[in-house]
C-alpha cells in the first residue's frame, strides 16, 4: 500500500459520501451502532444538504477507543459513493487513508492521489446482478458497501445480522436480501483484498450502560417525563424530530387503549407565532407546554416572549440551534443564536437558558427547563443545535428518579384561594420576587388579567411610573433568585492551572479532547462549561481564578463570552475568544492551536 | 386594557338567574372608552347573554388582543380570567388555553384591526381548527385605539374623518370564515341588542368556532356623514337575512310559528336555535349562495346580517385530536410520566 | 434554493421567439428537486410561457419563499433577477418591488405552507390590494421540505405516507381569493400543460393580482395511494369547469367557435383570454356560485380546475395609490428633494 | 400669599392637568408657543394615556431663559382641571407653587395644603354662560384657563392673539370665539387676583433661529429630503406621526398639481412583518424605502432585519421607542430597545444604529440613514423615542445643503454592467467589505437571487463551510467600514476633568443641565454623547481618557452601557449607570445625585 500506512486499530474516521435520498444514512447508522455494540466507543456526524434527493451527503463515524467523542478533523476511511464529489471525497481524505468507491464505473485516471490506497469494488453491478427491482438495487447498494466495510475492518458478522433482524423485524422479508447484499460486498473484499485492513477495529467493552440516541429524540422524551401535555410547533429543521419523538412516545405511553384517547395535545400551528402562543395559552392554564424551534422560529416568537417575560408565563422552548444569520444552512450546525435567546424581544428583557452537551442532558434539562419555567414564572429556553440535535451520540444511559415531582411552582388552587383574604397576581410575598399565580376556572377570586401592557403589583393596568417601576425592579430581584436555581456549571480543575477554559453545549468534547492533547504537551488548563443562564457564583469564581480564559463556542461574535462580559466581572483583556462557526462540528484542532499560539507568545513576550 | 373600578351595588329585588346571580355579577370595570363608543354596547349585550344563560362567571376565559374592542373584557365578567395577548394573536392563546383546559368557556373580542391584519392568519386557522369558542370582531372599520387609519375591513369609497377616501377592498371575516369552512358564522349590529343577544347565547354554546362580526361604530374616528360604518349608515343599510332565537335546555319553545317557518337547530348542550328566514331569498345552508347573498347586498350598500351559517356537527379541536375528556390540566403526574421502568425498557432501542 | 449549472446547449434551428431567443434563453439552472417532483413541470410550463410571449427575460423579477416549490424560481429564467425571501412572506417583498419598479413583471413562486400556514396574512393582503403579479401556488397538500408533514391544505380524510389521516378541513386558496375579491383565479395541475400554460400566460399579463393553484404532487411524501394530492388521484378527478385560450396582441383568433360558447376577455396590453365553459354550470360571472361549485365538487371528491374568475377592470395598487406612471425609482433626485427654499418656508409653520 | 413665595421670572414649571379628548392639548401647545415667540426658551411635555377620551392627561411646560430642555422634576404652577386627579395634582405642587383649578363646582375642604397658593376661576360657569353648544363650551374652557394664565403669567396678548389667527386662519368663526375665551379668563384673573404673579414671563430674545417641533415630523420630513419613495408601515403609538409626517409633506411637495399623480407610494401595510418586506422589496429595487416603528414592531421584524443582514439590503427603520417591555406603555418613554436593534434577529448579526438627541438631529440622521444604508448595504435603525418623536421641542431651525446628492453606494447599472466582463454579487473588490449591487430590470447580466440561505462569494447557493465562512467574515469586515461612516459622537470637554458622562438620544438636556449644576458645585464632567452605533475610535478614545464613566440611560438594564461593554475595552468596573426608566423623561436630579453620591464616597474613602 502506498503513503504511510496507518495502523490505527479503533482509532480512526470512516467518512461515507453518498447522495440523498439512496438509503445510505440509515446503512451508515447501521455501521455506527455495529462498533457500538462491538464495545467500541464512536462518533457519528451526518452532513445533509437541505434538499430532499439527489444532492452530497456525507456520513462521518469516529471509531475512538478513548471515548474522543468529537471530530478529529482526520479521513481515515472514504467510501466515496458520489460521482459528483468523487475528486473532492479523494483531496480530503488523510495521507495514508483507505478510499473505497464504486468501480462499476471506470473513475477517471487523473482523479488519483500516490500516499492513499484506492479500493475499487463493482457495488452497483454486484447488485444489479443480485436484485431486480430498481429500489431494491439502489438500497442495496448501501448494504454491499457496508460488507465490504464489514470484510475490510473486521466488524463482527453476527452483530450486523442481529442488528438487521432487529431493524427490519416487521419487514421480514428484507432481513434476507439485506444480510444476502452484506455479504455480498464482504466477499468481494476478502477475495479481492487483503482483509482486514490494518486500521480496523476490535471489540471492547467500553460502551456498557451507554446508549446511543440523538439529543432530539432524548429532549422529546424528557418532555413526556416532565408531564408536559401541551406541545405546540411549526416544522423547523432541526427541531422537528424532537416534536417527533415527543409524538411517538406519548402514542406509546398516553393512549388510554380502551379509547384511543389521548393524553396530550400536540397542535401543529400554522407558523411560530402562533406555536409560542398556544404554549402560553396552555400554560396559562396551567398545562406544561413546549414549542421546538429553531433561530428563525426565535426571531419570530421574539414578541410573545417578551410577553411572556413581563407577565410572568411559564413556558417552555427548545432552539435547536442551525447556522444563521437567516435562513442561512438550515442543515448545519452553531451556536449563534446565544445572545439572541438571552435578550429576546424589546424593552429590558432577559431569559433563563439552559445548555445541554449531550443527549443525556437534552433529557435532564428537558425536566429541569419546566420545573425552572413554572417555578420561575417565565421562558426557559433549551438552547440545543443541529449537531447534539440531529446526530446519534454515544451517551450514558437516561436515568429516571421515582421520586421526581414537577415543581409547579407557586400556584394558589380553589381551596387555597378560600383561605386567603385577598389575592393579588404580582406580590412579592415571599421576598424572592416571584408572585403567586392562579388557574382560570378555578375559583372567581384568583381571577386577573394577563397582559403585556404596563400593570401595577396587583395586577391593575396601570401607566403610572412608580406603579410600573415596582414592577420591573421586582421582575430584576426574581432574576437573582433564578441565578440560585438554575443548574451548576460542570467544572473539571486540574492542580494548579492558570488557564481556564469556558465553553457551552455540543464544543464539550472537542474541549475535553483538546485538553487531554494539551496537557501531553505540558499545557494544563482548567475547564468549566456553563449548563445555564444566568451564571451565577461559581462561574464569576472560575473565571475569577484564572489569569486567562479561552471561550470557546460556535459562532462568529463570540456570544457566550459575550454574555460572561456583561454578566460577570471578569475582565474582557483576560478573555480570548476560540471561535468556530462554518457550520460542521468544532473539532478540537482549533482550540489547540489558539492554546498553544497563546501559550508561545507568552513565552516569547 | 385601561380601566376604573365600578361600584358595585346591588339593589334588592334585582332580578337573579338560575345561580341566584344578579347582573352586577356579569358586570366588570367602568369602560374607558368613548362616550357612545359601539363597543360599550356590545359589553352590555355580552353581560346580559352570560347572565342569562346562568354561566358561573370563574367558568369563562376572556380573552382578546390589542385595541379599543380588545379592552372590553376588563368590563365584564370581573370573576372570570382575562387574557389580553399582544396584538392579533390572540387566537393562538385561546388554542393554548382550550388544548390545556376543554372545560373552560372561551370567548374572545377582537377589532377589525386585530384580526383582519396582523391578525388575519391566526384568525383563519383558528376557524379552521374549529377551536371551540365565541369569537367577537367589534368591527367598525378603522384602527380606533391608534386613531382612525382605515382597517382592512374599510369599504371602498368610504370616507376617513380628514378626507381620505378607501379606495382598496375589504376584507370580510364573515366571507373568510365561510370559505374556510367556520361552522357558526354570524353578524349583527352594536346597536340591535334584540337581534346580538341571542346570537351570543348561541355562540357560547355551539361547539366549535363561533364567529360573530359586529358592527360596532367608533364614534369618536368613523361615525361621520361620508362613513360606511357610522350609526346611521349601518341603521340605516342593515339588512336581516335569519333571525335566530336561542332557548336554553329544558326551557319551552314559547313563540307559536308558522308551519315551516322556523329551523330548530339543537346545540351539543340541549339548547336549541330557532332560525327564522328574514329575507325569503336567504338559503342558510349554502355556503357559496350566502357569499353570493352577502357580496350582491353590499354592492347596494347593505349589511346582511343575523346567523348566516352553521353546522353544529363538524368535530372541533378536540374531537379531531383524540383528546381524553379530562382537562389536560387536571390530569394526574402519574398519567404522564412513564416512569423509570418504561425509561429502561425503551432504551433497549437505542443500545 | 439548492441549485447545480446547467450547460446551455442551443441547436442549430431551434426555434426562436419574437425577440431571437430561443426556450434555452428562458431556462434555469438545473433542478435539485426529487425525481418526479410536479413542482418541475410547472417550472417547465413557466419557461415555456415566457418563451411564448417573448417577453424580455430580464424585465422580470422572479419571487418565492421557503420550500421545494419555493426552490423552484432558480430552475426558470436564469437572465432574471430572483428573491427568495423568508418563510411566507413572499408577498411583502414583492408589493415593495412593486412599489418601486411598476414596470418589473413579477412571478412569484410558493407552497401550500408557505401561502396557507405561515404566509397566509400577507397572501391575503397581497389579493386584497390587488397587487400586479403573478402568483402561483404548488400546492401539494404537504411541507416537502420539512419531510411530508400535513399541510393546511390538506384534505379531510387524506393519509399521510407514514398512515396519519388528516381530520382537520383544509384551507382552498382558490375560495379564499374569490371570498377576498380577488381578481384572477385560476386552478390547475401540474401534469396538465395544455391547461397550465395559457394560464400562466394570461396571468402574466392580467393586470392585478393572479392566483393559480397548481396541484403539484410531491412524489416523495404525498404521491401514496391514499393521498387525495397524488398524480393519479389528481388525474382521476380532475374537473374542468373552464377552459382559457391566451391570444396575444395582434395575433388572430384562429380556432372557430360556436356562436355563445366563447367569452373573450381582453387584457390591458390588448392580449385577450378565450374562455369556454366546460362544464355547462359554471358560471364566470360569480365569485359566491363559484365557491359553491367548488365546494360541492369537492364534497364529490372533485377537483375544479381551470380559469375561475377573471376581472380586468378592478384597480390595481398603484391604481389605487395614484402613484405616477414612471417606476419610483427612476424619478430624480430633483423631483423628490423640496430644495432649501421649500424647507426655509415650510418651518415658518414651527415658529 | 402663603408659602415661601417664589418669584421665577422666565425660569419655572407648569404643569396642566385635564382629560384627554376635550382639546386640551391644543391649548396647551398654543400656551407653549406664546412663550416660544415671546423670545423665552421653553420645554414642553404631553403625559397623555393610551386611551382616547375621558382618562387624565397632562401637559408639562418649563420656561427656561437657560435654555435647559429637560424637566426639573419642580412645579411651579399647576393648572388642576381635571376633579379625578386634583388631589395627586395639588400633592405634586412644589412648595410655593400656585394652583389654578375651576372653581365652578367648590373643591374639597381636605384637599389643600398651607404652603400653596389656591387660585379658583369659574371657567366652566363663564364658559357656559358664554357659549351654548356642548363640545364648544369645552373647548372653550381651554382657551379661558389660557386666558387666566396669560394675565397672570403676563404673556404677551397680541402674540396669543397673531397664534390663533393662524391656527384658525382655514375657519375664521371660530378666531372670534377662541379669543372671546381667552378675554373672560384673563379678564376674571385681573378682577380677582394680583396680576401678574411674581412667577412670571417677560420677552427676551433667545428663540431667534429656533422651531419648536416634535422629532416625529422632523424626521418624517428628513425622509421626503432623502428622497425616499416608498414608506411602509403598519400604525403603532408613538411612531405613528412620523409616517404621517411623510405623507402630509409628500402630498405637499410630491404630487403633480395637473394629473395628480405621486411621486411617492405609502403602503399601510397588513402588520410589521409586511411593512419590512416591502421595505426590502423596495429598496431590491433601488427605491429608498423606510418603516417607522416601535418595539413590538422591531420584535416582529426580527426575521427579515437578520435577512437583511445576510443578503446585504438597505433598509431605514426608525424605532420610536417606548415603554417596554411587551405592550408596556405605549404613551410612555423610553430607550428600551437598544439592545435589541444591535443585534436584532438569531445567528451572528449586527446593526446601524443612529441615534437623534433633539428633532433638528432627526431631520439630519433621517436623511443620513439612507445614505449609510445604501453605502453599507444593510439596515440602518434610527432610534428615536416617544420624547424625542411625539413632544415638541426647541430645536434649531433645520437647514439644507443645496448640494446635497445621496450616496446611493455601489450600483452598478446597466451601462457599467455591460463594460464589466461578469458580475457577482459578493466580491470585495475594494477591500472595504462592501460587495456591488444592480437592480431587477436593468440587464441581465446583472440578474443574481437575493437570498436569506447560505451563499457564496458569487451569490450562488452554498452549503459549503469555507464558502459560507468567507461571506460572514467579510461582513464582520464590512462593520469595520461602517464604524469609519457613521456620524461621530459629540463631545463636551471641561479642561481636566476626571469622570465623564457618556449618554445618549433625548438624554442629552438632562445631562447638559446636571454638569452645569456638578459644575457649579465643583464638580467638573466631560461629556460625550454617542451618535451612532458602532461606536467608533472617538467613543473609545473618550472613555480611555477618563478614571471614570457613568453611563446615563433610560431603560433598566444599562442597555447603552452594555454595548460600550462588549463593544470597546474600557473596563467594567470604571463605568457606572446612571437609569431612569419609570416611563416620564428623564431630569436631572438622578444624574446630579449618583454622581454627588459617587464623588463623595471618593472623598470618605
Ligand atoms: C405589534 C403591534 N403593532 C401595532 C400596534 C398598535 N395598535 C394598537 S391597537 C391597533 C389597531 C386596533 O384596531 P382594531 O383592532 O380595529 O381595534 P379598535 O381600536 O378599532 O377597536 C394598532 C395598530 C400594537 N399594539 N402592536
Ligand atoms: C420561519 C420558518 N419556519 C419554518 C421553516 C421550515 N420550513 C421550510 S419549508 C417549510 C414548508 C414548506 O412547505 P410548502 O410551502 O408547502 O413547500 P413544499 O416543500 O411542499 O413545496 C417549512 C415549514 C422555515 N424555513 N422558516
Ligand atoms: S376611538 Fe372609537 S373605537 Fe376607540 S373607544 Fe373611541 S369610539 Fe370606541
Ligand atoms: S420532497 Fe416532494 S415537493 Fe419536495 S422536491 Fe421532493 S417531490 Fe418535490
Ligand atoms: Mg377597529
Ligand atoms: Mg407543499
Amino acid at each position: 500500500m502506498p503513503g504511510r500506512a496507518k495502523s490505527r486499530v479503533n482509532d480512526f474516521v470512516i467518512r461515507l459520501a453518498n447522495v440523498n435520498g439512496t438509503g445510505s444514512a440509515s446503512a451508515n447508522g447501521l455501521l455506527m451502532k455495529v462498533i457500538f455494540r462491538m464495545g467500541i466507543p464512536v462518533m457519528g456526524k451526518n452532513f445533509f444538504p437541505s434538499n430532499i434527493q439527489g444532492l452530497p451527503t456525507w456520513y462521518e463515524i469516529r471509531v475512538t477507543k478513548d471515548s474522543n467523542l468529537a471530530r478529529s478533523g482526520e479521513i481515515d476511511i472514504m467510501v466515496a459513493m458520489n460521482a459528483e464529489t468523487y475528486q473532492q471525497d479523494l483531496k480530503s481524505l488523510s495521507p495514508g487513508g483507505v478510499l473505497i468507491y464504486d468501480s462499476t464505473w471506470p473513475r477517471n485516471s487523473v482523479l488519483t492521489r500516490q500516499d492513499v490506497t484506492i479500493l475499487g469494488v463493482p457495488l452497483a453491478k454486484i447488485c444489479n446482478e443480485r436484485f431486480s427491482d430498481a429500489r431494491t438495487r439502489i438500497l442495496m447498494k448501501n448494504m454491499a458497501y457496508l460488507g465490504t466495510l464489514a470484510a475490510l475492518l473486521d466488524l463482527d458478522r453476527q452483530v450486523i445480522k442481529n442488528l438487521v433482524e432487529e431493524t427490519f423485524s416487521s419487514k421480514q422479508a428484507l432481513i434476507q436480501a439485506n444480510i444476502e447484499a452484506i455479504d455480498l460486498g464482504a466477499s468481494y473484499a476478502q477475495e479481492h483484498f487483503k482483509c482486514p485492513l490494518p486500521t480496523r477495529v476490535k471489540s471492547l467493552d467500553k460502551t456498557a450502560g451507554h446508549i446511543m440516541i440523538d439529543g432530539n429524540t432524548a429532549a422529546g422524551l424528557g418532555c413526556v417525563y416532565a408531564g408536559a401535555t401541551v406541545g405546540a410547533w411549526y416544522p423547523i429543521t432541526p427541531s422537528t424530530s424532537l416534536m417527533d419523538s415527543f409524538k411517538s412516545f406519548s402514542e406509546r405511553f398516553r393512549v388510554d387503549p380502551k379509547t384511543g384517547e389521548r393524553n396530550y395535545c400536540v397542535v401543529q400551528a400554522e407558523d411560530e407565532l402562533a406555536a409560542i402562543g398556544i404554549v402560553l395559552g396552555a400554560s396559562w392554564n396551567g398545562a406544561r407546554a413546549f414549542t421546538p424551534t429553531s433561530g428563525p422560529g426565535i426571531s419570530l416568537m421574539s414578541e410573545f416572549i417578551g410577553f411572556a417575560y413581563f407577565a410572568e408565563l411559564p413556558a417552555v422552548l427548545f432552539d435547536v440551534q442551525r447556522v444563521g444569520p437567516s435562513t442561512g444552512m438550515p442543515t448545519r450546525t452553531q451556536q449563534g443564536d446565544i445572545l439572541i435567546a438571552a435578550y429576546a424581544s424589546h424593552g429590558d428583557t432577559r431569559h433563563v437558558l439552559l445548555f445541554p452537551a449531550n443527549p443525556k442532558e437534552c433529557f435532564e434539562l428537558a425536566v429541569k427547563a419546566f420545573d425552572l419555567a413554572d417555578r420561575l414564572q417565565t421562558p426557559v429556553i433549551v438552547m440545543l443545535d443541529l449537531d447534539i440535535g440531529m446526530n446519534d451520540w454515544m451517551s450514558e444511559a437516561l436515568e429516571w428518579n421515582e421520586d421526581y415531582r414537577p415543581d409547579r411552582g407557586k400556584v394558589l388552587g380553589a381551596k387555597e384561594l378560600e383561605e386567603t383574604e385577598s389575592f393579588y397576581r404580582y406580590l412579592d410575598l415571599d421576598g424572592d420576587g416571584i408572585p403567586y399565580r392562579t388557574y382560570p376556572g378555578a375559583s372567581a377570586k384568583g381571577a386577573y388579567f394577563v397582559r403585556g401592557s404596563g400593570h401595577n403589583k396587583y395586577g391593575g393596568y396601570t401607566e403610572d411610573e412608580d406603579e410600573y417601576q415596582e414592577v420591573v425592579d421586582r421582575l430584576k430581584r426574581k432574576w437573582d433568585t433564578a441565578v440560585k436555581l438554575v443548574p451548576e456549571p460542570v467544572i473539571k480543575m486540574r492542580k494548579s492551572a492558570k488557564l481556564g477554559i469556558v465553553s457551552v453545549g455540543s464544543c464539550d468534547y472537542a474541549v475535553l479532547e483538546a485538553m487531554d492533547r494539551l496537557a501531553r504537551k505540558g499545557i494544563h488548563l482548567n475547564y468549566l462549561r456553563v449548563k445555564a443562564f444566568p451564571f451565577g457564583d461559581k462561574v464569576a469564581k472560575f473565571l475569577n481564578q484564572h489569569e486567562r480564559i479561552f471561550v470557546v463556542e460556535q459562532n462568529r461574535d463570540a456570544q457566550l463570552k459575550s454574555l460572561l462580559l456583561l454578566e460577570t466581572d471578569y475582565s474582557k483583556a483576560r478573555m480570548e475568544s476560540i471561535l468556530s462557526y462554518s457550520g460542521v462540528p468544532i473539532d478540537c484542532r482549533c482550540i489547540i492551536e489558539a492554546i498553544e499560539g497563546h501559550v508561545a507568545k507568552e513565552v516569547a513576550a | 386594557m385601561t380601566s376604573i373600578t365600578k361600584p358595585q351595588i346591588i339593589h334588592e329585588g334585582m332580578a337573579r338567574n338560575a345561580l341566584g346571580l344578579t347582573i352586577r355579577d356579569y358586570e366588570g370595570r367602568m369602560s374607558t372608552l368613548c362616550a357612545g363608543c359601539g363597543h360599550d354596547s356590545v359589553t352590555s349585550a355580552i353581560v346580559q347573554s352570560f347572565f342569562e344563560l346562568s354561566v358561573p362567571p370563574h367558568s369563562v376565559a376572556k380573552l382578546s388582543g390589542i385595541g379599543c374592542s380588545s379592552k372590553t373584557p376588563a368590563y365584564f365578567l370581573s370573576a372570570a380570567h382575562g387574557f389580553n395577548a399582544v396584538h392579533g394573536r390572540m387566537p393562538s392563546i385561546a388554542t393554548g388555553a382550550n388544548a390545556a383546559n376543554r372545560e373552560l368557556s372561551l370567548i374572545g373580542i377582537s377589532g377589525d384591526g386585530d384580526s383582519l391584519s396582523i391578525g388575519l392568519g391566526q384568525f383563519a386557522h383558528a376557524v379552521r381548527r374549529n377551536l371551540n369558542m365565541l369569537y367577537i370582531i367589534e368591527n367598525n372599520g378603522v384602527y380606533g385605539l391608534t386613531k382612525g387609519q382605515f382597517s382592512a375591513s374599510a369599504d371602498v369609497g368610504t370616507k376617513a374623518k380628514k378626507g381620505e377616501v378607501n379606495e382598496q377592498q375589504p376584507i370580510d371575516p364573515v366571507q373568510m370564515a365561510m370559505a374556510l369552512g367556520g361552522t357558526f358564522v354570524a353578524r349583527s349590529f352594536s346597536g340591535d341588542k334584540e337581534q346580538l343577544i341571542p346570537l351570543i347565547k348561541a355562540g357560547i354554546r355551539h361547539n366549535g368556532f363561533a364567529l360573530i362580526d359586529v358592527l360596532s361604530p367608533c364614534v369618536t374616528f368613523n361615525d361621520h356623514e361620508d362613513s360606511t360604518k357610522s350609526y346611521a349608515y349601518t341603521r340605516q343599510f342593515f339588512h336581516p337575512a335569519m333571525h335566530a332565537d336561542f332557548v336554553p335546555p329544558a326551557e319551552e319553545i314559547k313563540t307559536a310559528y308558522d308551519e315551516g317557518e322556523v329551523m330548530t337547530i339543537e346545540l351539543h348542550d340541549g339548547s336549541r336555535i330557532l332560525l327564522r328566514k328574514i329575507s325569503k331569498d336567504y338559503s342558510l345552508n349554502n355556503r357559496g349562495a350566502a357569499i353570493d347573498y352577502i357580496r350582491s347586498h353590499h354592492r347596494k350598500g347593505e349589511i346582511v346580517t343575523g346567523l348566516l351559517y352553521i353546522d353544529e356537527s363538524e368535530p372541533d379541536m378536540h374531537a379531531i385530536n383524540q383528546t381524553t375528556k379530562t382537562p389536560l390540566n387536571d390530569l394526574p403526574f402519574d398519567k404522564l410520566c412513564p416512569g423509570g421502568e418504561a425509561l429502561e425498557t425503551l432504551q433497549q432501542r437505542f443500545r
